[in-house]
């Protein structure tokens, strides 16, 4: 327990100086990996969780955005709106698209989600004035009464500008998000998450609602990814409706099977792994393809592809399985040493 | 009236592409009760390898699609022998996952090989055609359209007259059970994706005649498909046939007549007709039209 | 022993951590039927699965022993070696191929046999015994009663010619009358110098077919001899009926 | 009133009969026993009874209420709870968790009071799981409570399942063969155990189990199913000496 209190005061120390050590580069790659922590924890609930394969994370992620756009840059209202507003009203669509998959298990569900992607794009590309159609739209900087983060902040002797306002935001939606999913974890609607991926018969005789726990589920997976999607559209200032497809669910989910399924840590270091891969590898090469063809963004494409085998064959829970592994190696080897030798 | 023909004639073209491209999809399921997410970069990858051969290498097509054909299939054969074999027993989930990896991976390595630009497909028909009264019809739709029916004959040879067809569908039936008269599992799942691998270039370069074009995305593509076997139930190879035709005559007549009579759908609605279908027919039969309803115990 | 068909030394069996065999001996005589006889997870298909090689299917390990058939050491071998070299089990409740042909069923059985079971004397014999399967060769097998099942399953194995034939639960959730004609095949089966180990729980069966049985209990074996003694055993009926023993 | 009243309860797959015309009442407090050799029907009828089937004729009475419309769910707010003979439990959950899924129904709580935990969620929590905890106690596994439940021997697993359903407080019982794979000694654990359930508590309880010494030494009444149809139905002693049951168990032998 008092470990686990110090890890956390660690981790989140470091998170706050983080900002002052980081260039411009690393800075925004950062907040990108925050933002995509918030739509993993999301779908970690769902598919970690609750065991409902999903590759239809990228529609949710879309509307967020769009109606943080819509709420936002259209109307001019603070972030204090949008921001949940795209939670609240991707979560409701979660829930409004859930009883359909509450039919299907399995690979049947994963592929109808496969169409929400597509079906999900059509609309966006039709909806012209919300999504600004083929061509795309432009989003706003988060601002609040009169504050927008688009000039920074100077604030006692610190100055802080956009891409350091965005990572404080996301950090704190972020620490926000896990406190969310650690209680639920913990409450009664979390452990009949797990009991309905682990034994959906039997959890129904033990008296648990399987479909309204699905539907939960889906709700809040949708939630955090229309949050998450919101914090994307408006970092990125710009969007177009092809920019929320397959690949993107893609990566959600090597994201959370990366970094370890069903757990609190492995969203957030999956999104670290995936989003902060190419963006190595693109330092690294100075945006200069390796060898032959091979551009950065394709080199992590295939060295993450190939972690994410590897992880599967041999360590199923994920990086957090792994570091669990490697404190549990610490712990015996200072017991070892700790014990009186010979006898 | 000729309208509807022709577009019905390009409806079952393409259906026998998503055809070919299904039955891909169904005899790794059929094996082995799994999909394989990587059944579409598969696909680039032979596409892509027959057009080197025949526009880099001056390979004649009906070789390079020969040669094409056993690269993929010795592809799908190492990934399977090299990842897949180890992860026997373990849940769907994870071999889902890992076939998302290979996909993954294959879709950084194409354009790497091969450019992620568009380059010509390779095929001789181009876009020649032949009359059939006042209707046209594509060379490439022809042909398509033969391989599909050619590849299905093919595969209902194999299914209920080979050894390891057999072997196929008793370890797809219950793999316990064929293991314990002694089937050899192992080698069933391999022959399974080398098949699949096989299809797949059969489907690519199909799929790569509309039209005659080859790109990284022609793996997405392939993903329309899924319809396909869904609306036909994933383990039958008839439904992956009828789904097939099905969706393919569904979205060209959609392409044909949304426009004019439902334009309130949207532009290009037929690229997402085949989904809508999937969608109204899965509430309506959980498990397609063909399928069959998984038992489940306690 | 030298003229045993199987030879089972000291073996023991884990599922992880739990131990479902603990140091079992038993021996089945070449051309022999022997039973094994016990409650619920006594252990029973557990020993039939490390014979036939299905341990690993189900995540088990061979932790001690030795098991040999015919003299060779066959410990931990791979199933299909072992169903090729004529060592097959019959899975408990069954397990035909419900959505294929009987005829393919048969055929499955025949996978490593020149021909692939098209025909031969080995079919000819399994259709001779159970003349209920030739009458409905076309039909899909899950269409069959259960009994008809059974004996499709018992034929299924059949068809690879095996040396021993590994039983489980033949007589599961069949009638009485069934399961004396089951009890026939089998009896003609082993007359054909088929060795047979039969796991039954139910012991009418096990009296038909088999001369010797041992008894097993919670992974140990706890009496063997002959069938009919062992079955009118005080221990055994205790262990079957609860009725104390004094 | 009965706790059950089962009458004339079928249920056929396609042309087998897994249970045909099956008749039985059980007491409030009774501890009734359901017995017969593998297939015989048991578990097909503890199915049918948590609604997991659907009957194909008969009627179940539970407490006077007619059964046909119910929900697996909602079984466990009318207060039956179940154990499985493959066991129902959650692998990758602590052995508390497994309990406290039960009282799940207990508990209704909504999605966003369990995110935000507002004190009043907590403290409910807290007493939820002191209450998980008793049960364990009681079953004698309070050491290993936070334990996932892969980890414990299949014995222990079984008390696990136990716990749970008695976390549920239930008015009517369901084990599903509760001493399979045990140990002699574990076994009269188990007896034990129930007998103190049911000094502790008023409940109905319908065993299912093979062990013939387990239910003589703990039924009121046993139910005889062989062949999905009953045989036999009385006191331990009497059933013990039917001819027919004798048959069934040890067939011409006897």
């Amino acid at each position: 327990m008092k470990t686990r209190v110090i890890v956390i005061a660690v981790a989140l120390a470091v998170a706050l100086v983080l900002p002052f050590l980081l260039d411009a580069y690393w800075l925004s790659t950062f907040v990108f990996v925050l933002i995509a922590a918030i739509g993993a924890l999301g779908l970690d609930v769902l598919t970690g969780r609750t065991g409902q394969i999903s590759l239809g994370h990228a529609f949710f992620l879309g509307v967020g955005a769009y109606v943080g756009g819509f709420i936002g840059a259209d109307h001019g209202f603070t972030a204090a709106l949008w921001i949940p507003a795209a939670g609240i009203i991707a979560g409701l669509l979660g829930v409004i698209v859930g009883p359909t998959a509450l039919r299907l298990r399995g690979l049947y569900l994963a592929i109808v989600t496969i169409g929400l992607i597509y079906i999900g794009q059509h609309i966006f590309v039709n909806v012209t004035a919300l999504t600004g159609g083929p061509g795309g739209r432009a989003f706003v900087d988060p601002a609040f009464g009169g504050f927008t983060f688009t000039g920074g902040l100077d604030v006692a002797g610190l100055s802080f500008d956009r891409n350091g306002l965005f990572y404080y935001l996301a950090l704190l939606l972020l620490v926000l998000a896990m406190v969310f999913v650690h209680n639920l974890a913990r409450s009664s609607v979390g452990r009949a998450m797990t009991a309905v991926r682990d034994g959906e018969l039997a959890a129904a005789v033990l008296g648990v609602n399987v479909a309204r726990t699905k539907v939960a589920a889906f709700g809040i997976s949708a939630g955090l990814a229309g949050v998450a999607g919101a914090l994307y559209g408006s970092f990125l200032t710009f969007a177009v409706p092809t920019d929320w497809n397959l690949a993107l669910s893609i990566e959600y989910v090597v994201m959370i099977v990366v970094g370890g399924m069903a757990t609190l840590w492995g969203p957030v270091l999956g999104a670290l792994f995936v989003i902060g891969l190419p963006a190595l590898l693109q330092q690294v090469s100075g945006s200069q393809p390796f060898f032959g063809a091979l551009q950065p963004a394709d080199a992590a494409a295939i060295v993450y592809g190939v972690i994410l085998i590897v992880f599967l064959l041999l360590e199923p829970r994920g990086v957090v399985g792994l570091v669990e592994r490697v404190i549990h190696l610490i712990k015996r080897n200072r017991q070892m040493s700790l014990e009186p030798s010979g006898g | 009236m000729s309208t509807f023909l022709e577009l019905l004639f390009a409806g079952i073209a393409l259906g026998a592409v998503y055809a070919l491209v299904a039955l891909g999809f169904t005899v790794v399921f059929r094996a082995s009760r799994v999909i394989n997410f990587a059944q579409g970069e598969l696909l680039a990858l032979g596409a892509f390898v027959v057009s080197w051969l025949v526009i880099d290498i001056h390979v004649p097509f009906w070789l390079a699609f020969v040669v094409g054909a056993a690269g993929t299939g010795l592809a799908a054969f190492i990934f399977q022998q090299g990842v897949l074999r180890f992860a026997l027993g373990r849940p769907d989930f994870t071999i889902v996952m890992l076939t998302l990896g290979l996909a993954t991976v294959l879709q950084a390595v194409l354009p790497t090989l091969f450019g992620s630009t568009g380059r010509a497909n390779g095929d001789p028909w181009g876009g020649t055609s032949v009359r059939a009264g006042d209707v046209a019809l594509a060379w490439v739709q022809v042909w398509t359209i033969v391989a599909a029916l050619l590849v299905l004959a093919a595969f209902w040879v194999f299914n209920n007259h080979s050894k390891y067809g057999l072997a196929m569908r008793s370890a797809a039936s219950d793999p316990e059970a064929a293991l314990a008269v002694g089937v050899p599992l192992r080698r069933v799942y391999a022959t399974a994706w080398v098949l699949a691998g096989v299809v797949a270039c059969i489907g690519g370069v199909f799929l790569g005649g509309y039209p005659n074009t080859v790109d990284p995305n022609i793996g997405n593509t392939a993903l329309l498909a899924f319809p396909a076997i869904i609306l036909g139930g994933i383990d039958s190879t008839t439904g992956a046939v009828v789904g097939g035709f099905l969706i393919g005559i569904v979205e060209e007549l959609t392409a044909g007549y949304q426009p004019q009579y439902a334009s309130w759908l949207g532009s290009n609605f037929y690229l997402v007709a085949p989904y809508v279908l999937m969608i109204i027919v899965l509430l309506i039969r959980p498990y397609g039209l063909f399928g069959s309803r998984p038992a489940e115990r306690l | 022993m030298a003229d045993a068909l199987v030879d089972i030394a000291g073996l023991s069996v884990t599922y992880g951590g739990v131990q479902a065999l603990h140091e079992v001996t038993l021996e089945v005589p070449a051309a022999g039927a022997v039973s094994l006889l016990g409650p619920n997870g006594a252990g029973k298909t557990s020993l039939l699965r490390a014979v036939s090689g299905l341990l690993t299917f189900h995540g088990g390990r061979i932790g001690a022993g030795r098991i040999s058939v015919d003299g060779r050491d066959v410990t931990g071998a791979d199933p299909v070696k072992l169903a090729r070299s004529g060592i097959v089990q019959v899975l408990e409740g069954r397990r035909v191929f419900a959505d294929l042909s009987v005829d393919d069923n048969l055929r499955s059985g025949a996978f490593w046999q020149r021909g692939g079971g098209r025909h031969g004397e080995t079919r000819d014999f399994v259709l001779d015994l159970f003349p209920d399967l030739a009458r409905c060769l076309t039909q899909p097998a899950g269409l069959l009663s259960g009994g008809q099942q059974q004996m499709l399953a018992i034929a299924r194995a059949l068809m690879s010619r095996p040396r021993l034939l590994l039983l489980d639960e033949p007589s599961l959730g069949l009638a009485p009358l069934l399961i004396r004609s089951i009890g026939g095949a089998l009896r003609r089966i082993n007359e054909t110098g088929v060795g047979l180990l039969l796991v039954e729980q139910s012991s009418a069966l096990a009296e038909a077919v088999t001369s010797r049985g041992y008894l097993l209990e919670t992974g140990h074996v706890r009496a063997s001899g002959e069938t009919r003694e062992l079955l009118a055993d005080p221990q055994v009926r205790a262990v079957y009926l609860g009725v104390k023993t004094a | 009133m009965n706790a059950l009243e089962v009458r004339s309860l079928t249920l056929r797959f396609g042309a087998v009969a897994a249970l045909s015309d099956v008749s039985f009442e059980v007491g409030p407090a009774e501890l009734f026993a359901v017995i017969g050799p593998n297939g015989a029907g048991k578990t097909s009828l503890f199915n049918l009874l948590t609604r997991v089937y659907e009957p194909t004729a008969g009627s179940v009475a539970y407490f006077g209420d007619d059964m046909a419309r119910w929900r697996p769910h909602h079984l466990a707010g009318r207060g039956i709870a179940r154990t499985f003979q493959n066991l129902g439990l959650f692998p990758y959950m602590s052995v508390l968790d497994n309990v406290l899924v039960g009282r799940g129904h207990l508990m209704r709580q909504g999605v966003v009071r369990a995110g935000l935990r507002p004190p009043g969620t907590r403290a409910a929590e807290h007493r939820h799981a002191a209450a998980a905890r008793d049960a364990l106690d009681f079953v004698g596994l309070s050491k290993v409570a936070a334990m996932p439940v892969a980890v414990l021997p299949y014995g222990l697993r079984k008390r696990v399942e136990l716990a749970r359903a008695l976390a549920m407080e239930p008015k009517l019982l369901l084990l599903d063969e509760p001493v399979a794979g045990m140990s002699r000694a574990e076994r009269s654990e188990v007896v034990d155990l129930i007998t103190a359930i049911r000094k502790d508590r008023e409940m109905a309880i319908i065993l299912v189990e093979h062990d013939m010494g387990v239910v003589m030494s703990l039924a009121e009444r046993v139910l005889v199913l062989d062949f999905g149809k009953p045989i036999a139905l009385g006191t331990p002693a009497v059933v013990q000496r039917d001819p027919q049951v004798i048959a069934a168990y040890l067939g011409e032998v006897a």
